[in-house]
């Protein structure tokens, strides 16, 4: 067995302010890092990702484009095969609003999704190595990545932010 | 991950080109020409009797009418060639012996039926004159004979089968200019009869969209 | 009477606690769920030979008849639609608006959405009179190179439906994720491993994840609300986009949409009742919630009244005859019976909710949502049927054939949802943990940062 | 609301079991096939379809052209001509003959039913011979000819005593032949048809010295007064006086229509005032009116010695007096005095139920005395074109007397059905089956019962032998018309079955007794040669080109020549009759029965004819099967509802009948359509049968001083019988509403005629707001379809029309619609394309009271310009065409049905199950018209396939079509001619100037803008 040299250090937290302290902590000394949580905060947010997440404008073009090509659809297939009924337009705008609305809507949503999945990378069949059970019920997880040399500075930090165990992995 | 909505934006753009650019096509399926192009089967034609889709189903399109009113292959596709109680060679007798469709089929300009001639027709020659010359024309005239004898008409089957619902007129489309190969194909050149045409609504309506006929549903589902 | 007080004094839920008592949900089950879930599926099986029956012999084996070409089909339509809607209103306009008792119910709720399109779905098909080319409403290229008509009411309830299934159903998954992969992190057995596995899609929780998805989640609640509003607009057009009498009203798109949340809502209470009974849910859904839920049915109650006697009053303010006989006959003509129902089980009953005590009072929000239901679809009813048989000539007027296919088929329709929400209920979290978790104040090392809504667990 | 949900619901059950209508369940089955078959190749069914040519050409048949043969309709003895339309050899469709003087082209329903006669799945299709009687009937089983033959030769060479020939009314070629043979042969015959009306031509001979019915103009009279006659449905010549009674109503002088009878018939419904006598006190009526006439000074007609003792007879009848005897309010009577004192020419008619009482001879004669006096005669009524039935119901009956005293060997039944129609209480079955037996008291049977029929009716049952008949279409024949001309029957097809016409038969049997009855030997000769001699040296010289435009323009028809102005003085014996009430009922309250034949069954001839079977009653709007009208006070006491189960009974029988309460009857009769309760006459007849024939109820009675048998005023019992009598109507409600579906315009002041009244006066509206809004041009929402070369519509004149629905089974036989049985109907789920809706709308009198007035309606698509059912259907199945029309694609409908709902004028049909013609019907198909399939949506289409045709023939022709040339199924029958269709782009054509008539009025239009292209023009009456 070839002993691996990038390490995984896992640090459990109970209590959420501890864990955002080690996250802090590791970021400040800019470390590859994640953060695992059973659920989302804005605590969290603040601290982790700040920026706005970008899922809304894939949203607002996917939806932009299903508006089109609702009216597009309706107008052109009537177009294409003229038929009068009750001496309506052929292209009858108030009634090709639907089609438009319900594709804006339709496209936007499936755009979400393809965001969610695109940038959560999910579905996904890798393991993360760092990831623990206990995360999805009521721990909260400090994960860094770093070499074998570092494993001793980043257990210390997690420790130090109030870490209920650490744990060291191979690999990330 | 800037690059990344980029990405997202410019692919969402161009699915929605793309399908704007298929609806603008008239028809909406892309298959244009297939392998059996009628053109180039029939080149001294010079008409193409499919246009865009040439009457083929969208691999979606399953239509359980197709099927269900027989257990077997549907005898609306196109190459349909049944077995014929008698091996009527059209070679033979447009070919070579130079005949008109109309002198046989004469009704196909007088009602919207293209008939099957009457035994008494195949009689004019087969009667006395033309005994054939093969073994099996010499069998088959003797058939058309005996049945003839017996008052009893040959059993033809049908090629070109029609659903109900459709009343094509002959007469108006042959008074219109169209000639009998442009549907059936180069009949003179088949020793079987086979069906080249799907014979499906797109087919129809192709043609008449490009010659500037009718697409009222009514000029073929109302009546003849 | 006891949820009153039971949580007084009791300690706050904590993560643990959520997670466990929701995830016990999913222990193998017991003979009840199987009894449960065959009596679903022996329903189910009534109502699918009852609609192949009516194929092969024909569709006047249902009691349509030449003035009334749609009845109970499409009454079912419409109610299983309506049913739907409250999922969407809880978790998607419900979550726009904060309001603090929707999460222990949302998930259930939204369950019932999606379970309850996939029902109303059925519907317009099996009303067809030649299902088999049902197909033949999509907008698909075909080598007939025809297409269907836009114009048609029809239409748009194919793209505001299929829309709303595609839409309700993402909505539902992806809030289901997290919880999945919560449940497969406490899994035993090797198929639950599996399917979790398989299922939560390799969710972990990271923060970059949680980033995006709460992000995603708002947007879907904000595409979800208009979406909710116009579907019912939609199926409301259906009627009231034509010229009979009794259909032919503006009012028709808000009248239906809160009837629609009336009814969901009702069927909420009817599902979370013996839900919350059975899985020992009592810490998660209160008091608190129900007394919110019964004031949403008071709420939309009184909505719906409002239209009714908006209706009959346009009917007569109006000045058109067709309309006045039309309101005139629903209440005095034949069928006065189901609009006396109607009325008792929509307008009246529910008016006893002003009384405090029986909006948590248990038994009672049970019986009085079973009533809201049948309230509601005799509403449907008397709008569909009351208005097709008095229409325009009184000499094409004519009545209706009620027929064991149909109640076979309605009968069905029940089993169909009831087998999906009995699967489900076994088979993923119908309660939304992480959602619920949410509004737990966290775990803090610091006391006093935390700031959750109260209201799980600690009550009032 | 339960009674009518659990009603409905209670009737569905299969029908598949009564074989009456098929209801085909293969296509799902196919379609569930066709998921099981993609991969199951071997499958034994052919694929194949084959194409059969034919052997031989014939010069007329081009497949796919209709052949059209001229012939002469023998349902009745009026001597319709019809056009006979063929495709491929098969008859597909009746049409009246326009060239015939009779009918002029149009036809009634029966007439254009007698398709589905040729085609009775059930007809006798081989020679049959009795084997043995089973208590649940005859048992009969094949034979030939020859054996027929030789059985029949044997018992005419062997009889000693009568032989008869017991016939109906034979087309007279037929009886001209027959004529030979009876007198040949020795025999006698006997002549029974039930709806001759023998009366009247009695009581014609009785006044004018000839026996015979005299024909009548309608169109000349200014006022006609009519008791009972339903000329506009079974009496007469419907069709023809419909025609007469039609014109004069849509002209500028419409003639006044006073209609007198217990019961509101169809005629009655169509009158200006309808008065409700008692049962037989009418002749009262005509007795005042003569009076009234006398001192009116109008009564120059008669000779002073007549007159005088006329006003002895009439003396000191009084109005009111007039009124306690029959009810008519005083006020009436002097009312309808007027009109016939004020009108130059007036017509008195009497005739059909109400005159079918023991002692109908009074009546009679002072309705034509009335005619007389009024100097009718020769004006209106033309006595020197007399059509004279030879029917007897006194023959008949001696001929039974005779056969129960064994003096009858032999009895050969020809086109005649006795057993059903004559009275039950004659005993014919006793007695036809003592036919041949031996006098001399051994019991031995010699003697021979030969029926000569198409159908299996009650009578040919009877026989010992049956030699099946070809029906009128595969026959030849002519009939002799009153005014001379004579009308050619043709084959229009091959004969179906082994079967020979009447005349081969008569000519065989002839034979082989050794008698020639004609040279020409073959009945097809016959005809020709007589034919020749009847019309001699009016075809010019050539003889052969003459018979063969004959018979290609149906018959050699005089040209309708003005009336010999004859005078008629009134025989003098009239006066020994007695002109008391003698018909009344013995006691307070007793109840006097009314059996009348309806257009929809006459006698019953029409009862195995699913087309007639569903078609509704004008009236009652009932479908399939008898009722009986009872009036509320009646069904009252006796506690009856509507559709109740009641039991009729007389001293000679009961019937089982549903209750149809309706106030538009008498309340001392009882009112029962005659024609339904068969039990043999094939499976659609037998199965109205159950409750029984209401001629089991009549009594062994023939009227007084005539030879007709006594069909009203028998005391009847009404009881209410177990549960419900199955009373399918596809009309329930009867009030417009106020809704102006159908409207009137009310000519006000004696006999000034004007339209000034505007539209739906008086139909007690609560919203009157449509009046006077016809014309109008609503403001569009959007531009309207522009039609680039023609633009189809209709227009039907309310005022023409009579309600006799002839329309109605044209639309049937043209567009293949299904017959869907009894309780499909029951479900609301009749087929028919073309309705005629039934208002009864009470309007205000000029003397403040009120009046029934009856609207008949007809009703199909309205082909709407902003049609509702158009823009809901989410396949396009419907749309508008450029022509105007709504073009509904069948094979495109998916079946969601918001066409129908949407559609204000509910005239969409659903395909709710798949329906199928059983084998010999299924001949009829039109194979223009696509047939439909199961969940599939269906409408009046204005015949398109015509329209096409006539397109296709102008096309031809390098022209557009021209107006007059489409003519539509329902238009084409018309017999009053209250439809139009034309081009409405044309401002010339008919229907555009019509539509902008002003009577013309758009139903619904005023409310919905539906803009449709059918228009109707106002009903006119005279305000009573």
């Amino acid at each position: 067995m070839v002993e691996s040299t990038s390490r995984a250090v896992v640090g459990v937290f109970t209590y959420m302010d501890d864990a955002l302290e080690a996250v802090k902590n590791v970021k400040a000394a800019n470390l590859d890092w994640r953060m695992y949580s059973p659920v989302p905060r804005h605590e969290i947010e603040e601290v982790t990702f700040p920026q706005k997440s970008p899922v809304r404008l894939v949203s607002f073009a996917c939806a932009l484009t299903g508006c089109a090509s609702g009216w597009a659809l309706a107008i052109l297939c009537s177009l294409d095969w003229p038929m009068r009924t009750s001496a309506k337009n052929i292209a009858s705008i108030p009634a090709f609003f639907v089609p438009g609305y319900e594709w804006t809507i339709l496209f936007g949503g499936l755009g979400t999704l393809f965001a969610i999945f695109a940038f959560c990378k999910i579905p996904s069949v890798v393991r993360a190595a760092g990831y623990d059970p206990r995360f999805s019920h009521d721990k909260f997880g400090v994960v860094v990545a770093c070499s074998a040399g570092q494993v001793t500075d980043v257990t210390k930090r997690l420790q130090t932010a109030g870490a209920d165990e650490v744990d060291v992995r191979d690999s990330l | 991950m800037i690059t990344r909505i980029r990405l997202a934006i410019a692919g969402a753009c161009v699915s929605a080109l793309a399908l704007v650019a298929v609806f603008a096509q008239q028809g909406g399926v892309a298959t244009n020409a297939t392998a059996q192009d009628s053109a180039s089967q029939y080149p001294e034609l010079g008409v193409r009797a499919g246009v865009y889709n040439d009457g083929q189903a969208a691999l979606w399109d399953f239509n359980i009418t197709d099927h269900f009113r027989y257990f077997g292959p549907p005898p609306r596709l196109r190459g349909y060639s049944p077995e014929q109680p008698i091996k009527f060679s059209h070679v033979i007798h447009v070919q070579q012996n130079k005949m008109e469709c109309q002198y046989c089929h004469w009704s196909v300009s007088k009602a919207a039926y293209a008939a099957i001639p009457e035994e008494e027709t195949c009689m004019g020659c087969h009667g006395a004159l033309v005994q054939g010359k093969s073994e099996q024309g010499k069998k088959d005239i003797q058939y058309l004979k005996d049945m003839y004898a017996k008052n009893q008409p040959i059993p033809w089957v049908k090629v070109h089968v029609m659903p109900d619902y459709l009343k094509f007129n002959h007469k108006r489309h042959v008074k219109a200019g169209v000639t009998c190969q442009e549907c059936h194909g180069q009949i003179p050149e088949m020793e079987k009869v086979e069906r080249v045409s799907s014979m499906k609504m797109g087919w129809c309506i192709s043609c008449h969209r490009e010659r500037g006929a009718s697409i009222d549903c009514l000029v073929c589902h109302g009546h003849r | 009477m006891e949820e009153k007080h039971h949580s007084k004094k009791e300690a706050p839920v904590t993560y643990a606690e959520v997670n466990d008592t929701i995830l016990k949900m999913l222990e193998p089950p017991g003979t009840g769920w199987y009894l449960l879930l065959f009596t679903c599926l022996f329903f189910l099986a009534i109502g699918a030979s009852c609609w192949f029956y009516q194929m092969w012999s024909g569709f006047g084996e249902s009691g349509k008849s030449h003035p009334i070409g749609w009845g109970t089909y499409i009454t079912n339509f419409v109610f299983w639609v309506g049913i739907a809607h409250s999922g969407t209103l809880i978790s998607a306009v419900l979550y726009l608006f904060r309001a603090a008792f929707r999460q222990p119910i949302y998930r259930l709720a939204e369950a019932m959405t999606v379970f309850a399109v996939m029902t109303a779905g059925l519907f317009p098909i099996i009303h067809l009179g030649r299902p088999w080319y049902a197909l033949w409403l999509m907008p698909y290229p075909n080598q007939r190179a025809l297409w269907p008509n836009f114009r048609s009411p029809l239409l748009w309830d194919v793209f505001a439906v299929s829309t709303y299934f595609t839409i309700s159903a993402t909505f539902f998954i992806v809030g289901l994720i997290p919880d999945i992969a919560a449940a497969r992190d406490q899994a035993k057995t090797r198929f639950r491993k599996t399917l979790y596995g398989v299922t939560s899609l390799g969710w972990r929780n990271s923060h970059i994840q949680w980033k995006h998805y709460t992000a995603a989640y708002l947007i879907f609640a904000a595409f979800a609300t208009p979406l909710v509003v116009s579907v019912h607009s939609v199926v409301s057009w259906d009627f009231a986009m034509s010229i009979v009498p009794g259909w032919h009203a503006t009012i028709f798109p808000p009248y239906f949409v809160a009837g629609a949340i009336f009814s969901g809502v009702a069927m909420v209470i009817t599902l979370i009742i013996p839900l919350r009974k059975a899985f020992k849910l009592e810490r998660l859904i209160t008091p608190f919630h129900f007394d919110a839920m019964s004031k949403l049915i008071l709420m939309t109650s009184g909505v719906v009244t409002y239209s009714y006697i908006t209706e009959f009053y346009t009917a007569w303010f109006s000045n058109n005859p067709y309309e006045r006989f039309q309101f005139w006959f629903r209440p005095f003509g034949e069928f006065w019976i189901a609009f006396w129902g109607m009325t008792f089980c929509n307008c009246i009953f529910p008016q006893l909710l002003w009384v405090k005590s029986l909006r948590t009072n248990i038994p009672f929000l049970f019986v009085l949502s079973i009533f809201i239901n049948i309230g509601m679809w005799l509403e449907r009813f008397n709008i569909i049927f009351q208005s097709l048989t008095r229409e325009f000539i009184p000499a094409a007027w004519g009545g209706y054939n009620f027929s064991w296919v149909e109640v076979g088929i309605t009968v069905g329709a029940f089993g169909w949802f009831g087998m999906w929400m009995t699967l489900f209920i076994k088979f993923f979290p119908s309660v939304a943990i992480v959602e619920i978790k949410e509004i737990l104040p966290p775990p803090m090392r610091n006391e006093g940062h935390g700031h959750g809504h109260a209201a799980v667990g600690a009550g009032h | 609301m339960e009674g009518q949900i659990v009603q409905l619901n209670a009737s569905r059950k299969s029908e598949e079991g009564t074989g009456l209508v098929q209801i085909s369940r293969r296509r799902f089955l196919q379609a569930l096939g066709a998921t099981t078959a993609v991969g199951a190749t071997a499958c034994a069914n052919p694929v194949e379809q084959n194409i059969l040519p034919n052997v031989k050409g014939i010069p007329e048949m081009v497949p796919g052209v209709s052949v059209w043969y001229s012939s002469t309709c023998t349902e009745c003895t009026t001597g319709c001509g019809i056009r006979v339309r063929t495709r491929e050899g098969r008859a597909v469709k009746v049409e009246g003959n326009p060239d015939s003087p009779v009918n002029r082209g149009s036809l009634c329903a029966l007439g254009q039913a007698s398709l589905q006669s040729l085609y009775d799945p059930d007809r006798i299709r081989t020679p049959l011979k009795k084997t043995r009687t089973l208590p649940t009937g005859p048992v009969f089983e094949p034979t030939t000819w020859d054996e027929v033959y030789s059985k029949l030769n044997e018992a005419i060479t062997n009889s000693t005593n009568k032989k008869v020939l017991l016939t109906g009314e034979l087309p007279s070629g037929q009886q001209d032949l027959a004529n030979a043979f009876t007198s040949q042969l020795g025999f006698s015959q006997v002549v029974w048809d039930p709806m001759q009306p023998v009366a009247v031509a009695k009581a014609a001979e009785m006044v004018y010295g000839t026996y015979g019915v005299p024909t009548f103009q309608l169109d000349k009279a200014q006022v006609v007064v009519n008791f009972g006659a339903d000329f506009l449905e079974t009496w007469g010549n419907p069709v023809g006086y419909a025609r007469q009674w039609a014109d004069s109503r849509r002209s500028d002088k419409p003639l006044r229509f006073v209609h007198i009878e217990p019961r509101l018939s169809l005629t009655g419904a169509n009158a200006d005032l309808w008065l409700k006598p008692n049962l037989g006190s009418e002749v009262r009526v005509a007795l005042f009116l003569i009076g009234q006439m006398i001192e009116r000074g109008r009564a120059k007609g008669v000779s002073d010695d007549v007159r005088s003792k006329l006003s002895q007879l009439t003396k000191g009848i009084s109005a009111t007096e007039v009124e306690a005897q029959t009810g008519i309010p005083k006020e009436k009577l002097l009312l309808v005095a007027q009109y016939l004192a004020d009108a130059k020419s007036s017509l008195v008619l009497s005739g059909g139920a109400s005159t079918s009482t023991a002692d109908p001879l009074p009546l009679l004669v002072l309705t034509n005395i009335l005619n007389v006096m009024l100097g009718n005669v020769g004006k209106t009524v033309d006595i020197a074109a007399m059509e004279k039935p030879s029917t007897s119901g006194s023959k008949l009956a001696s001929l039974i007397d005779d056969m129960q005293s064994d003096k009858v060997d032999v009895l050969i039944t020809a086109g005649t059905n006795p057993e059903f129609s004559f009275p039950d209480a004659f005993g014919f079955q006793y007695a036809l089956n003592r036919v041949g037996i031996k006098g001399d008291g051994t019991g031995k049977k010699a003697g021979l019962v030969v029926a000569l029929a198409s159908q299996l009716d009650e009578t040919a049952q009877l026989a010992d032998y049956i030699l099946p008949l070809h029906t009128s279409l595969e026959d030849w024949g002519y009939v002799t018309l009153p005014n001379g001309s004579v009308s050619l029957i043709q084959p229009s097809m091959r004969q179906i079955f082994d079967t020979q016409s009447l005349g081969d038969v008569l000519f065989t049997v002839a034979s082989n007794t050794g008698k020639e009855l004609d040279p020409s030997q073959t009945f097809d000769a016959y005809v020709k040669s007589r034919y020749l001699t009847l019309t001699s040296g009016k075809g010019g010289a050539d003889s052969e080109t003459f018979w063969r435009s004959s018979l290609e323009k149906g018959g050699y028809f005089v040209a309708p020549a003005s009336m010999p102005a004859a005078t008629a003085s009134v025989n003098p014996a009239v006066f020994s009759l007695s002109y008391g009430i003698s018909v009344k009922p013995s006691h307070h309250g007793e109840l006097m029965l009314y059996p009348y034949p309806s257009v929809k069954s006459f006698d019953g001839r029409a009862a195995n004819r699913p087309w007639m079977q569903e078609l509704a009653d004008p009236i009652t709007q009932a479908v399939w099967g008898a009722w009986a009208e009872i009036h509320p006070e009646t069904a009252k006491e006796q506690g009856i509802k509507q559709g109740d189960a009641v039991i009729l009974r007389t001293n000679d029988g009961e019937v089982h009948v549903p209750a149809y309460v309706t106030e538009h009857v008498h309340k001392g009769i009882v009112a029962v359509p005659v024609g339904q309760g068969h039990s043999a006459y094939g499976r659609y007849a037998k199965s109205t049968g159950e409750g029984g024939s209401v001629f089991s109820l009549l009594p062994k009675k023939i009227a007084s001083g005539t030879d007709a048998i006594v069909l009203t005023g028998a005391p009847v019992t009404v009881v209410r019988g177990l549960g419900s009598g199955d009373l399918v109507s596809v009309q329930e409600f009867s009030s417009q509403e106020g809704r102006e579906l159908a409207r009137t315009t009310f000519i006000t002041g004696a006999g000034a005629h004007g339209h000034g009244e505007g539209h739906g006066e008086g139909h007690g509206a609560a919203y009157g707001g449509g009046h006077g809004e016809g014309h109008h041009e609503p403001k569009q929402m959007y531009t309207q379809r522009e039609h680039p070369v023609y633009e189809w519509g209709m227009n039907i004149d309310l005022a023409a029309c009579t309600g006799c629905s002839a329309c109605v089974v044209a639309c049937q036989a043209e567009n293949n619609i299904p017959v869907v049985g009894k309780k499909v109907v029951a479900q609301g789920r009749e087929m028919a394309w073309i309705r005629i809706e039934r208002y009864y709308d009470s309007v205000p009198t000029e003397d403040g009271g009120e009046e029934l007035k009856v609207s008949f309606m007809p009703m199909m698509c309205q082909h709407c310009q902003n049609a509702p059912c158009e823009p809901v259907c989410p396949v396009y199945a419907t749309y508008h065409n450029e022509e105007g029309m709504n073009a509904m694609v069948y094979n495109r409908c998916v079946g969601t049905r918001y066409c129908s709902n949407n559609c204000s004028y509910k005239v969409r049909r659903f395909n709710w199950f798949q329906y199928e013609w059983p084998e010999l019907l299924s001949w009829q198909i039109n194979p223009d018209v696509t047939k439909r399939t199961v969940g599939v949506m269906e409408k009046c289409t204005f015949c398109v396939q015509r329209i096409a045709e006539a397109k296709d023939v102008a096309k031809d022709l390098g022209r557009l079509v021209e107006d007059g040339e489409i003519t539509p199924a329902c238009v084409q029958t018309c017999p009053t001619q209250a439809i139009t269709f034309g081009d409405r782009k044309d401002p010339n054509s008919r229907v555009s100037k019509l539509e902008k008539s002003e009577r013309a009025y758009k139903v619904l239009d005023h409310h919905l803008n539906t803009q449709p292209a059918v228009s109707y023009l106002n009903d006119i009456r005279y305000k009573a």
